[in-house]
Parts: structure tokens; sequence; C-alpha cells
């Protein structure tokens, strides 16, 4: 009984959940910029591009898990699904600039 | 596909690689600046005791219900009675935006930083690289993006992916946003030594508060009348016995 | 340490993802200059370029910093009363640790 | 260089848990830090502070005075700084001089906290109890959510036994940080202390909720067994049931007690094998 009631009581500290999201935010940011680049490397156009940004944020998303433990994630995080989506369409704008800016460099000249 | 033009790689070291450059040293710079010109706000301490009063009576809304029901009444009491905390008769606030001459100095300030740079240099970039073509988007895009991604240069056949040198500036200016909160970082050395310098003060709380407390007094008064209080804590007897 | 090592296979992998981009390049000039159809890089260069953005990403990952457990309980547990109670603002420095001090000079004495 | 690395990591963990551990912080500036003063980084200020403080305390006033020298020379005009130079004073029993100081600083600047509160240290330590806290709650008014004075006010009242007050003072704590098992901790042990069945028994609900909240709180499992037994012993009348209860709680205390130390100890008589065997 009181196992129970204990698991009831779970109460999430504001500063720690504050601190692994930035720390999420910022590698996701930079997983965005740097697959921004190897897209224009690669010299992908179109919908394979998009794809790609698809490909690379999950990945990016199991390897996070991976490493927080695939067990223990629930330690850091509240939602496994937020981590995925939170803000994508900012990234994607991010990529996009990235993608460009690579292509351009090493395709068009 | 994009063999349809070639494009002088001259333009490439001399165009389009600039731009970029020049702009986020730019962004850098402004942020730097942004940190010298910034001033400590003056906040008042009646408005300073105004934002921790809410902040007591939210929090005594909240959890009320882990402290005794007596506690509880108290504490009501002396927020939402007559002459109470939330209550109080204070004089009327009037302050004006224009009157207030801190208020202009600070709108002055992020217009020097964050307009001002902003045409200057994005003038200067339209003046200095003009009528070029810079780079191509890759991926296909309608006519409709034709006037934006095309600024300066009116070639009606051009396909619409390809980009002047000035949408590329303006590309480049909403785009790195996200790449200064990258290599800037959330608090980074500047700002530590800030807070040595000024001492550290909960003026994050206050600077939120709008000028007149009445509102927002109000508000926590009403909400604070119709909570009710169940005390949460478990009963140990029952507890204890049952498990 | 362990960021060091992190730090310098960062280095290493951003060094070869700039090569590739180079390499890429030169292949892109080379097709132009013989009027060849650009169909797909070689797969020397996309085999680099993929393994060297997995790289960075395994570095960001542990060089961003570690997690904390989010529960409210974890950082309390293992608290004691004694070191709650504490509060640098509040310090009071007349108490028995400072008399006793085999160094006990006050600033005239000393000076 | 990693010496240094390890030894500053240790300064933030203690910065971090508010231990008071003056004397280590003293000796890990002299062994290590005193040498290294160019190579702390952006940390630097923040460790010097902390040092400063923790040298203070330890009576070490020439190192206290050295940091404060290496902080004004980088911030001249820094209110933080000054206020630490009051606090050498104060070591140094230079009450007036330190209270001059923290004056002008609030005369500056109406809304210091940080001075205000070294006020209260002053008063705390020429021991004028009263003044202190009616220093203190004048500061509450105008900061009401400040937690950490809430806490020094409900500690000074328990000192003068003025037992309702601190009860008041750490429901003001819960309130801000309903989660803590230590503030229910507290709160318990004011009320216990302060005695009769409706108190003991508010107490006891109050020592199973740190209880719940942390497991491992002995002291909370210490608290439901006296606060049971004060009730069976001191009340008179206690209906039958009621003492029936009480007295199951009280064995059950006794047992979850048991349990933990033969656990504890098993588990480290485990560990001295296990490092036997190596």
């Amino acid at each position: 009984m009181s196992k129970r009631k204990a698991e009831d009581h779970v109460a999430y500290s504001e500063a720690a959940i504050r601190n692994n999201l930035s720390i999420v935010e910022y590698c996701r940011t930079s997983v965005s910029a740097i697959s921004g680049c190897t897209a224009g490397i690669l010299g992908l156009t179109g919908l394979y591009g998009a794809l790609f940004f698809v490909f690379a944020v999950t990945s990016f998303w199991f390897m996070l898990l991976f490493n927080a433990g695939i067990d223990s994630w629930k330690k850091y995080f509240i939602s496994r699904k937020s981590l995925l989506l939170n803000g994508v369409f900012g990234h994607f704008f991010t990529y996009i600039l990235c993608w460009t800016f690579i292509y351009g460099m090493v395709h068009v000249y | 596909m994009s063999t349809d033009l070639i494009v002088d790689p001259q333009i490439r070291s001399w165009v389009f690689l600039p731009i970029v450059v020049i702009t986020f040293l730019v962004g850098i710079l402004r942020h730097y600046a942004s940190i010298l010109l910034s001033s400590q706000k003056k906040v008042e301490l009646q408005q300073l005791a105004d934002s921790q009063l809410i902040i007591r009576a939210r929090v005594l809304r909240e959890n009320c219900s882990y402290i005794p029901k007596n506690s509880f009444l108290m504490r009501k009491q002396a927020f939402n009675k007559e002459d109470g905390y939330l209550l109080q008769k204070r004089p009327p606030v009037t302050q004006n935006m224009m009157t207030d001459p801190s208020m202009m100095t600070d709108m002055l300030k992020g217009n020097i930083t964050n307009v001002l740079p902003m045409i200057v240099i994005g003038g200067w970039i339209n003046w200095m690289f003009s009528g070029f073509i810079t780079t191509k988007v890759p991926f296909p895009l309608t006519l409709r993006f034709k006037s934006m991604l095309q600024r300066g240069i009116e070639l009606s056949h051009l396909d619409a992916s390809w980009v002047s040198s000035a949408s590329w500036y303006f590309l480049n200016v909403f785009g790195l946003r996200s790449i200064y909160a990258l290599v800037l970082g959330e608090n980074n050395a500047a700002d530590q030594s800030r807070q040595m310098q000024e001492q550290m003060q909960m003026t994050g709380a206050a600077s939120g508060m709008p000028a007149d407390p009445k509102i927002p007094f109000k508000a926590e008064w009403e909400a604070l009348e119709i909570v009710e209080h169940h005390f949460k804590l478990p009963d140990v007897e029952k507890e204890i016995l049952d498990g | 340490m362990a960021k060091f090592v992190y730090k310098v296979v960062l280095t290493i992998a951003f060094l070869s993802l700039l090569h590739s981009a180079i390499s890429a390049a030169q292949h892109r000039s080379y097709i132009r200059l013989n009027e060849l159809e650009f169909t797909h890089l070689p797969l020397d260069v996309f085999i680099q370029t993929l393994l060297s953005l997995f790289t960075i990403m395994y570095a960001v990952l542990h060089l961003a910093g570690d997690f904390k457990e989010i529960k409210a309980s974890a950082e309390l547990e293992n608290k004691s009363w004694e070191t709650f109670r504490n509060i640098p603002s509040f310090y009071v420095f007349s108490h028995r640790g400072g008399k006793c001090s085999p160094s006990k000079a006050s600033l005239e004495e000393s000076e | 260089m990693a010496n240094l690395k390890r030894k500053l990591e240790r300064l933030r963990s203690i910065r971090e848990n508010n231990e008071r551990a003056s004397r280590e912080v003293v000796e890990i500036w002299e062994s290590v830090i005193s040498k290294n003063l160019e190579n702390l980084g952006k940390e630097k200020y923040v460790v010097l502070e902390q040092i400063c403080i923790a040298a203070l305390d330890c009576f070490k006033l020439g190192i206290a005075e050295q940091c404060i020298r290496e902080l004004y020379d980088e911030f001249p005009n820094s209110t933080r700084v000054r206020i630490l130079e009051s606090m050498l004073y104060e070591a140094d029993e230079n009450y007036k001089s330190a209270l001059q100081i923290l004056n002008d600083i609030i005369k500056q600047d109406v809304n210091n906290s940080s001075a205000r509160k070294r006020k209260v240290a002053i008063y705390k330590s020429l021991g004028k109890n009263a003044e202190a806290i009616k220093e203190l709650t004048d500061y509450l008014k105008i900061f009401a959510a400040d937690v950490e004075c809430w806490q020094e006010l409900s500690e000074m009242y328990i000192n003068e036994h003025d037992y309702n007050k601190a009860a008041f003072c750490v429901e003001e704590l819960i309130l801000h940080n309903p989660h803590n098992h230590l503030l229910y901790q507290r709160y318990a042990d004011v009320k216990y202390t302060q005695g009769g069945l409706e108190n003991i028994e508010l107490a006891r609900t109050y020592y199973y909720q740190a209880f719940l909240l942390n497991p491992r709180n002995m002291r909370a499992l210490y608290g439901i067994y006296l606060a049971s037994t004060a009730i069976v012993n001191n009340t008179k009348n206690l209906s039958l049931k009621k003492k029936e209860t009480t007295n199951k709680i009280i064995d059950w205390c006794l047992k979850e007690i048991k349990d933990k130390y033969t656990k504890k100890s098993t588990s480290d008589l485990e560990e001295k094998l296990a490092a036997l065997e190596i």
C-alpha cells in the first residue's frame, strides 16, 4: 500500500526538466544544422532533402534515447514524443538554410 | 537540371560567402553591443513587493492542500479580508510611457541595436552586391516566390529557385537566429561577469508586472476566494493498518 | 577527460565533413569540365559524408552535457536537514570555530 | 591541471548543495587555487566569493582580504563585493563599520536584498534576536516570496521558543516547495514540540508524509514512532480502539526501523567483504 502511494507522489523538479530540455534543444539545433550541411554536400534536391531531414532527426532521436538508456529515459524526460516533435519547424528552417548554403557552395558553381 | 545556367565561381568567393560571413558577424557584434548597452532596470520597491505578494498568493492557492485547514483559512483571511493584502488601498499609478525618460532610452537602445544595423547593413549589401545571382535553392518553387527570392533582378524567364544577392541576405538575417543560439549559448561568459558586477536580484519576477497592480490583484483575489481546501496528506492510521 | 576525447572526435569529424565537401565540389567541377551529366556523388565521398554526420551527432550528444534526473525527490533524497538549513546569506561569523582557530589574528594585529 | 579541475568540481558541488564545508574550501584554496588564480576561467569570481566567505568562517581574514582585493580589481563598483567587505568587518567584530557599509548600500539601492539579509545576520551575531526578527519581518513585508528568509525566520522563532510563529513560517515554506520531505519533517518537529493531542497527531501525519516522499528518511520514521508513543502514554481516557490502532502503528514503525537497519548493515557488510576479496 505504502509503495503504491509513494509512486503517486511523483513530482518533477522544474530546474532539472529545463536543464534537460535545453540540452536537447542545443543538440537538435546543431543536428539540424549539420544534417543541412550534409544534405548540401550530398547534393540532394527536392523531396529527397526533406526525407533526409526526417531521417536525420529520427536517427538522432534514437541515438538520444539510446544514450539516456532504453529503459531509463523516463528518469530524464516526461515524454518521448515531445523530444522528437518539439519545435520541428524551427529546426527545419535552420536545416533549409544550411542545405541551401552548402548546396550553393558545392554544387551550383 | 542545374546546367541550364553556369555561374561564375568568382561570385561564390566574392559575393555569396561574404554575405553569409557579414551577416553572421554583425549578429554576433549586435549581441555584444546589446549586452553593453543594456541597463539594469530600476524597479520600484512597491512594484517589487506587489509582485512578490502575487507569487505568495498564487502558491497559497496552488498548494493549499498541503497545510492544515486552520493555517489555510488564516492566510486566506489575511489576503482577502476587507483591507487585506490584496485589497489594500494604494495611490493610483500614473506611469505614462512617453513621460518616463528611462522608457524612452530603452526604446532607443532597442532601435539602435536591432533596427539600425539591419537597415544600414541591408542597404550597404544592396548597394555593394546588387544584381548578382548567388545561389539556387535545392528544391523547386512556384513562381509566387520569384518576387521574394529574386529581389534586385528582373528576369521573367529565370527559374524561381534561383536566389539573388539581396534576397540571400534577408534569408540569412532570418535564418541565422538559431545558429546564434548555438554559438553564443544561453548563458555565456559575458552574462556571468555582469551578474557579479551588479547585485543579483529578484527583478525577474517584477519586470513582468504591469504598472498597475490592481488588475492582477483583483484576479488573484477572485481565484483565492473560490479555492476550497482539501487536506491532501494521507491518514496514517488507515494507510499503515491497511498496508 | 572523456570530454576532451569527444572534442577531438568532433573536430576530426568536422574536418572530414569539410574534406568531403571539397571532394564533392571537385567532382562537380570535373563533371562540368567534361560536360557530363551529374547523376550521383562517388560512393566514397557519399559514405564519408554520412559517417561524419553520424560521428558529429554522437559527439555533440555527449558534449552537450549530462541529463539530470527530473524526479524532484532525486536531488532531495540525499540531503539532510543540516545542509538544507544552511543559508549562506545569513552566515554568522561569531562562532567558536573562529575563536578557536589557530590562526586567530584580527586585522590590526596582523598588520 | 587535472587536480585543479577536480577541486573546482568539488567547490561547485559544495556551492550547489549549500554545504558549510568552510575548512575544506580554505584547504582547497591553500593547496591548489591560490597558485592557479589565472587558470580558473569564467568561474573565477564565483569561486573567489565562495572562498572569501569560507575564509571568514574559519577566521582567516588574510585570505578573505586577498580575495576581496582581487574582486575589487575586477569590479570596483560592485555592491556584491562591498557586501563581502562588510562581512570582513563583521568577522573582525567591527560591527559598526559593517553596518555603515550596509546602510550605505541600502540607501543607494533600496531593493538590495542581500544587504538587508546581512543586517539581520549582524543583529544575530550581536545576540539581539528580537531586533533581528523585527528586521527580518520588515524585510518579508516587501519580499514576501523570499523562501530562504522564511526559513531563517522560522529558525529564529524556534530559538525564541515561539513555536506558533515558527510553524507559520514552515507552512509558508511548504507552500512554496510542497515536495521537499525535509520541510514536512521540520513542520512535524515543530508541531511535536508544541505538544497537545491535536498537534501531535498532526505531527504524525506530517512525519508520515515526509516518510512517503523519501522512504530513507529515518528521522521521520522515528518521528511517527515517538508521536504515536506520546499519544498512547500522555493522553488520558483514550478509547480502546484508538489505543489498539496506535499500538499497531508503533509496532509497524519498530519493524520498519529494524528492517532498514538490518538491510543497511548487511549491504554494508557485503560491500566490505567484496572489498576484502579484491
